[in-house]
């Protein structure tokens, strides 16, 4: 099992050795007295076979046992679980949004991240929210693992017992390039946090309309270079002719700033001929009219 | 529920025995008209009681199941495995829905 | 008593390929179940050994992202709807059902064959995907909504033909109840009736029951995806989980579909190898109802992170650790029946030995993921898939091989060559387990499954598979090719009886005339395993 | 096809009426699970949208569904009816019988015809634009009331189909006191059919 760094380890571990262990003594009791009748009872050292009919003290002995041991079984899983549905008050709060093929999270002070930083031995919070299809989030490190579902408020919750990097996975079925949504969580000593915190978010001096791009997540369906992902790459986009699905007729429209901005708006009204409909979500509630200008700004740059 | 029986059927053919005389027919559709207009009448004028009405409703059309069940449908009349048979799936389902209910109600 | 005059076996009664294709025979049926199967299973299983390439090494190694999402969908598709569900009911509950209970056929012969076509007509849908439309789907086997609703391969021509298929599931499952009720021979109650008459008895229950509500749950993914209209969608008011609910509330009785009547060739096979009764008949018979009964009330232990309310949580996992106790109930008995018995080692005692091994071993690594904790850590994970290959892979599928090495001489007359049996087994076994015992390392060290690629750290668990994958199809294409050979070179067999087996299908001739009897089949004394009063049966 | 000339004694015979009923049963069973499936969507949709639910049921047509339940009712008994006759050997009298039950299936899809069409005609149809700015839980209520109703109304088509076929046999002489599972099935079938509508009818236009 890999290294464990949150308080859940212990009580997931536990009831994972809890049941390997019984598991095992039957496992290999039954296999090896399986064997050994075989062999004992084989025909030439047993050429006649005894009926016996059953056994009725078998029978409640066998079925008494083992509910015994599933009721322990399910007790151990039942108490290792408990508390991962039962927040401390006072925990530090972060959104995660899962989204075809990203994860990103929103910190309370506004700065958006493409990885979780916490500190150590604090409780965390994390609200997750899905902006189209299911994913899940899965820190193996953790042994925590909860689903983001679109339309429906989830959360998980951890506390951290060792610094380091881990990863964070996505655990649920989410298409394509499903394998790739991968993000990591860094658990810092309180002071380090503290002063990560305090820093201002690195923009670097990367053109902001990239920035947002990458913050979206929309590079893992549009590409910079001209090939095609799931939607059509970017590049050349601005001022292109494209032909547009529109109510279900063809027609042509020129990707014009307009044109762009209801792509991102409504990405259903338009649908570009060749690509699916439903796949791109809408941004209205989330791109503001002054970072979509960012957005076009950069994609004129993309000759 | 080990209906040995029913295989040593002798040579007259079932159905035969009853033919249910028209006049429990007739009966039986009295009943359940009486029994819509109940629902439709409590519906309509207990529009206030909302929730009592759900179950008020699906318990009447429970009962008039039951009543199709048992005289249309010869229930009545036939072996008593059929009759178990038609409970099992009901409490089945019930139970599948309680058990769906359940998650949604303690969300 | 009327005795044989000319006999004439199934199999040379009438030729010509429209005379199997429009057969009525329960006997012919099966056997065209079983070479569709076959080939259904083979696709299926080139297309594992094609995904077992590509995760050979982390990165690229043969296909792009989203082909490989469509193969394991496609694979799942396969291996649920069209081999492993029907299985062991549509080609030995088939040919076996009616000959066991003493009768002529099935009670509705003609729905019967048409269950058949149903069968061929869904098979062919699943697989026109290949060709028609953006390919085959890249959902999952699970089709989970939104995600099914919004990509533009064929998920529409899946989805509906496992619709098509659940109906030929539910008309054999309807034509075995009351087969059993009605045909039973005189003299054999329900408490005589062989286990593997009760074990398809309890299966026919779920199929009957469980199917509709994935039938109207997968139409309505249609209408979503047709009509535009979105019950499953968030964006006004659906609920993705519900779907969930529906979809599970099906599957999960449904691998009790899978499961049962595997448990039911293992009650077969150890007393007729054996050569004694059944240790505790009753308990075997009445935990195949028990465990159908439940198996309805925990389909909730697949959506342990879902977000489902702490309730439902506590109550799903609770009802999941019972299904393990009449479970246990059978594998106590069945190795108390190889106490003090005669025991004759062949080859289908070794495929009922490896279940019995593998079937816990599955069974064990379930009850880890029923556990709340666990679970959470483990969903999704390829320890999951590792624990369901080991019961529908390592259980079914090595009692369904094992049913056909058993039932092998009565279908075809013919005995296959034992020794390249053996040794088929042998590979079969050791590949097996090479294959998918790492996956539970895997999946606790965290790797998800439904993964293109993989981080490094999974390469070692992810190597091992794939060579053991290797020495599967190994072991897979020798036993194929030892049965297919066997079927026309091999010694023939004209005696009732080659493994000295009680039940009614050793009393008749090899292979069984048209009308399964040539005498009135002779009940044993004190119920189907009385071997002490084993009849004699004479050609 | 006897080659042997051996009769078992619990086959010929007893693939019976006794046999048809019994699978017809079985099949009773599946159908009412697929709707249960519809069901449970219902009373999840409901516990998540109450007041839409409640809302939406007023733009149901009370005195229309009353009407249809009890053209069913009353198809069921005229089925029931038809049923004893042919039982008690009157084949005129019950083929009579199974045109008036065919003659009420058509009167409630003509009603149901006319609701549904009513509803279209204001645009309350999946795809139409005064559904599509109704709020989330009365489209999910309508959704539902046309799949479930349709679903409904796809099966009293496939009863009718049944009762037509009852009905020829009846008249050319194949079913007969002894010999009479098609009219015993077909009316199950009805039977269902209006079981079922017995649950739609108060979910639908009752609950508010
Ligand atoms: C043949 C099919 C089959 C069978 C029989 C089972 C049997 C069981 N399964 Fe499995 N299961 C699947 C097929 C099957 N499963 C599939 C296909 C999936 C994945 C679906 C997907 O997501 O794609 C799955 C997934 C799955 C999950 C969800 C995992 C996840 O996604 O997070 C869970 C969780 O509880 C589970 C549990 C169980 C349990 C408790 C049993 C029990 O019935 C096992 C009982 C058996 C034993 C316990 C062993 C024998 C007993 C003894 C030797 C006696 C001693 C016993 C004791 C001391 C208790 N299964
Ligand atoms: C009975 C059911 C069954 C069976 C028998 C198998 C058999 C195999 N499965 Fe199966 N598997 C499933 C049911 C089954 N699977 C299901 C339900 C899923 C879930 C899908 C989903 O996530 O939706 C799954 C998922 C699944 C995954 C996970 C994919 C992922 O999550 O990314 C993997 C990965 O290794 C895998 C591998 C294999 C392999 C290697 C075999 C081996 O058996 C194959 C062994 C190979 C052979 C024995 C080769 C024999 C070759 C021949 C005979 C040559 C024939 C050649 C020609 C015809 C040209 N399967
Ligand atoms: C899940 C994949 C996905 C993501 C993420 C995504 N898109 Fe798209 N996008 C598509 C697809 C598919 C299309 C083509 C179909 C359509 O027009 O709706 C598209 C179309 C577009 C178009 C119109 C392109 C043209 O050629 O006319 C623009 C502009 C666009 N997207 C911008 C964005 C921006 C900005 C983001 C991020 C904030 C984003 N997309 C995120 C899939 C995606
Ligand atoms: Cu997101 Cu998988
Ligand atoms: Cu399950």
């Amino acid at each position: 099992m890999r290294n464990s760094a949150s308080t859940f380890a212990q009580g997931v571990d536990l009831s994972l050795y809890i049941i390997v262990g019984i598991s095992l003594v039957f496992l290999i009791g039954i296999t090896a007295v399986m064997i050994y009748f075989v062999f004992r009872y084989n025909k030439k050292r047993n050429p006649v076979a005894t009926n016996i009919e059953g056994s009725n003290l078998l029978e409640v002995l066998w079925t008494a046992i083992p509910t015994l041991l599933v009721v322990v079984m399910f007790y151990y899983g039942w108490m290792g679980f408990k508390p991962m549905r039962s927040v401390p008050d006072g925990a530090m709060e972060v959104k995660a949004y899962g989204q075809m093929w990203k994860f990103s999270f929103e910190y309370p002070d506004g700065r958006i991240t493409d990885s979780l930083v916490v500190p150590l031995g604090k409780p965390v919070k994390v609200n997750l929210v899905s902006r189209d299809v299911l994913h899940s989030f899965y820190i193996p490190a953790f042994r925590m693992k909860e689903d983001m579902v679109p339309g429906k408020n989830n959360f998980m919750w951890f506390e951290a017992t060792k610094t380091g990097r881990y990863d964070i996975l996505c655990a649920e079925y989410c298409g394509q390039l499903h394998s790739y949504m991968l993000s990591s969580v860094t658990v810092l000593p309180e002071s380090e946090y503290a002063q990560w915190l305090a820093s201002a978010p690195n923009l670097a001096d990367e053109h902001p309309g990239l920035t947002l791009l990458k913050q979206n997540a929309c590079l893992t369906c549009h590409s910079q270079d001209g090939s095609k992902i799931i939607g059509p790459s970017f590049r050349g986009l601005y001022g292109k002719t494209e032909i547009v699905e529109t109510d279900g007729k063809e027609r042509e429209v020129l990707a014009d700033d307009e044109y762009i901005a209801r792509s991102i708006r409504e990405p259903n009204a338009d649908v570009v001929k060749g690509y699916m409909k439903g796949m791109m979500v809408s941004y209205a509630n989330v791109l503001n009219d002054e970072q979509i200008a960012h957005i076009i700004d950069y994609l004129k740059t993309l000759k | 529920m080990a209906q040995s029986h029913d295989q040593h059927q002798d040579n007259h053919h079932d159905g035969q025995h009853h033919a249910v005389p028209y006049s429990e027919h007739v009966r039986t559709l009295v009943a359940l008209l009486f029994l819509t207009a109940i629902t439709v009448v409590v519906s309509v004028f207990g529009a206030a009681l909302s929730t009592l009405s759900v179950f008020t409703a699906l318990f009447i059309a429970t009962v008039k199941v039951v009543v199709v069940a048992y005289y249309f449908m010869h229930l009545k009349y036939e072996k008593k495995i059929y009759s178990g048979l038609v409970l099992l799936v009901g409490v089945l389902f019930v139970a599948l829905s309680v058990l769906t209910a359940l998650e949604y109600l303690n969300r | 008593m009327a005795t044989a005059t000319a006999q004439v076996n199934y199999l040379e009664a009438k030729k010509g390929i429209m005379s199997w294709l429009f057969s009525v025979d329960h006997k012919r049926i099966g056997l065209m179940y079983l070479y569709a199967l076959i080939t259904f299973f083979l696709v299926g299983v080139t297309l594992g050994l094609l995904m077992r390439y590509e995760l050979l090494n982390p990165g690229k190694d043969l296909v792009e992202a989203k082909t490989y999402n469509q193969i394991f969908t496609l694979h799942g598709v396969i291996m649920i709807f069209l081999f492993i569900i029907p299985s062991i009911p549509a080609v030995f509950g088939n040919f076996f059902l009616p000959i066991m209970l003493g009768t002529d056929d099935v009670s509705f012969p003609r729905l019967n064959l048409l269950s058949w076509w149903v069968y061929i007509i869904g098979a062919i849908m699943a697989l026109s995907t290949l060709v028609f439309g953006d390919g085959p789907a890249d959902t999952g086997w699970t089709f989970y909504a939104p995600y099914s609703v919004k990509t533009g391969t064929n998920v529409t021509m899946s989805v509906l033909a496992a619709f098509v298929l659940g109906f030929s599931s539910i008309l054999t499952g309807l034509n075995f109840i009351v087969t059993i009720h009605r045909l039973r021979a005189p003299g054999m109650s329900f408490t005589k009736m062989p286990l593997f008459a009760w074990a398809l008895y309890a299966t026919s229950w779920i199929q009957l029951l469980a199917t509709p509500i994935i039938g109207i749950t997968l139409l309505m993914i249609v209408a979503e995806r047709t009509l535009g209209v979105g019950l499953f969608d968030p964006s006004i008011g659906g609920d993705p989980i519900l779907y969930q609910h529906l979809f599970w509330i099906y599957s999960h009785p449904a691998v009790y579909i899978m499961a049962l009547p595997a448990f039911g060739v293992i009650s077969e096979l150890l007393p007729t190898f054996s050569h004694r009764t059944i240790f505790g008949y009753k308990a075997i018979a009445y935990s195949s109802l028990a465990i159908a009964f439940v198996g309805y009330f925990i389909w909730g232990h697949h959506m342990f992170t879902s977000g489902m309310s702490g309730t439902a949580r506590f109550i799903f996992s609770m009802l999941t650790f019972l299904v393990a106790i009449p479970t246990a109930i059978k594998v106590f008995n069945w190795v108390a029946t190889l106490y003090k018995g005669s025991i004759d080692v062949q080859t289908p005692l070794l495929y009922a030995l490896a279940f019995i091994f593998q079937f816990m071993i599955g069974g064990f690594t379930g009850l880890i993921l029923g556990a709340l904790a666990t679970d959470i850590h483990l969903h999704d994970t390829y320890f999951v898939v590792g624990h369901f290959h080991y019961v529908m892979f390592g259980g079914t599928g090595f009692a369904f091989f094992g049913a056909l090495h058993y039932w092998y001489p009565k279908i075809w007359g013919r005995m296959y060559n034992k020794l390249v049996a053996n040794i088929a087994f042998v590979i079969f076994f050791i590949g097996f387990n090479t294959l998918y015992f790492p996956m539970f390392i895997s999946g606790l060290m965290g790797m998800p499954r439904r993964y293109y690629d993989y981080l490094p750290e999974f390469h070692i668990p992810n190597i091992i598979s794939t060579v053991g994958s290797w020495i599967l199809a190994l072991g897979l294409i020798l036993m194929i090719v030892n049965l297919i050979v066997g079927r026309f070179r091999g010694r023939k067999v004209t005696e009732r009886d080659p493994w000295g087996g009680i039940t009614l299908e050793w009393q008749t001739p090899t292979p069984p005339p048209v009308q399964n009897f040539d005498r009135l089949p002779e009940l044993p004394k004190n119920g189907p395993y009385d071997y002490e009063h084993k009849p004699q049966i004479k050609d | 096809m006897a080659h042997t000339g051996l009769v078992l004694p619990n086959s010929g015979h007893n693939r019976d009426a006794e046999a048809n009923k019994f699978g017809m049963w079985l099949f009773l069973f599946t159908e009412l699970l697929l709707f249960g499936g519809l069901f449970i969507v219902y009373m999840v949709y409901r516990m998540l949208n109450h007041e839409a639910f409640l809302l939406s049921s007023f733009e149901l047509n009370v005195v229309l569904g009353t009407v249809n339940t009890t053209v069913l009712l009353v198809s069921s008994m005229t089925i029931a009816m038809s049923v004893s006759a042919i039982q008690m050997g009157q084949a005129k009298r019950s083929a009579l019988l199974l045109w008036i039950t065919f003659a009420l299936a058509g009167v409630f899809l003509v009603i149901k015809y006319f609701e549904w069409s009513a509803k279209i005609h204001h645009g309350l149809f999946p795809g139409m634009d005064y559904y599509n700015n109704l709020p989330a839980g009365e489209r999910l209520f309508f959704f539902l009331y046309y799949v479930m109703t349709g679903l409904h109304a796809l099966h009293i088509i496939i009863g009718m189909v049944i009762i037509v076929f009852a009905i020829r046999q009846t008249n050319n002489g194949t079913l007969t006191a002894e010999k009479h599972s098609l009219t015993e099935n077909a009316g199950l079938y009805w039977h269902l059919v209006d079981l079922i509508w017995i649950y739609l009818f108060p979910l639908f236009y009752l609950i508010h």
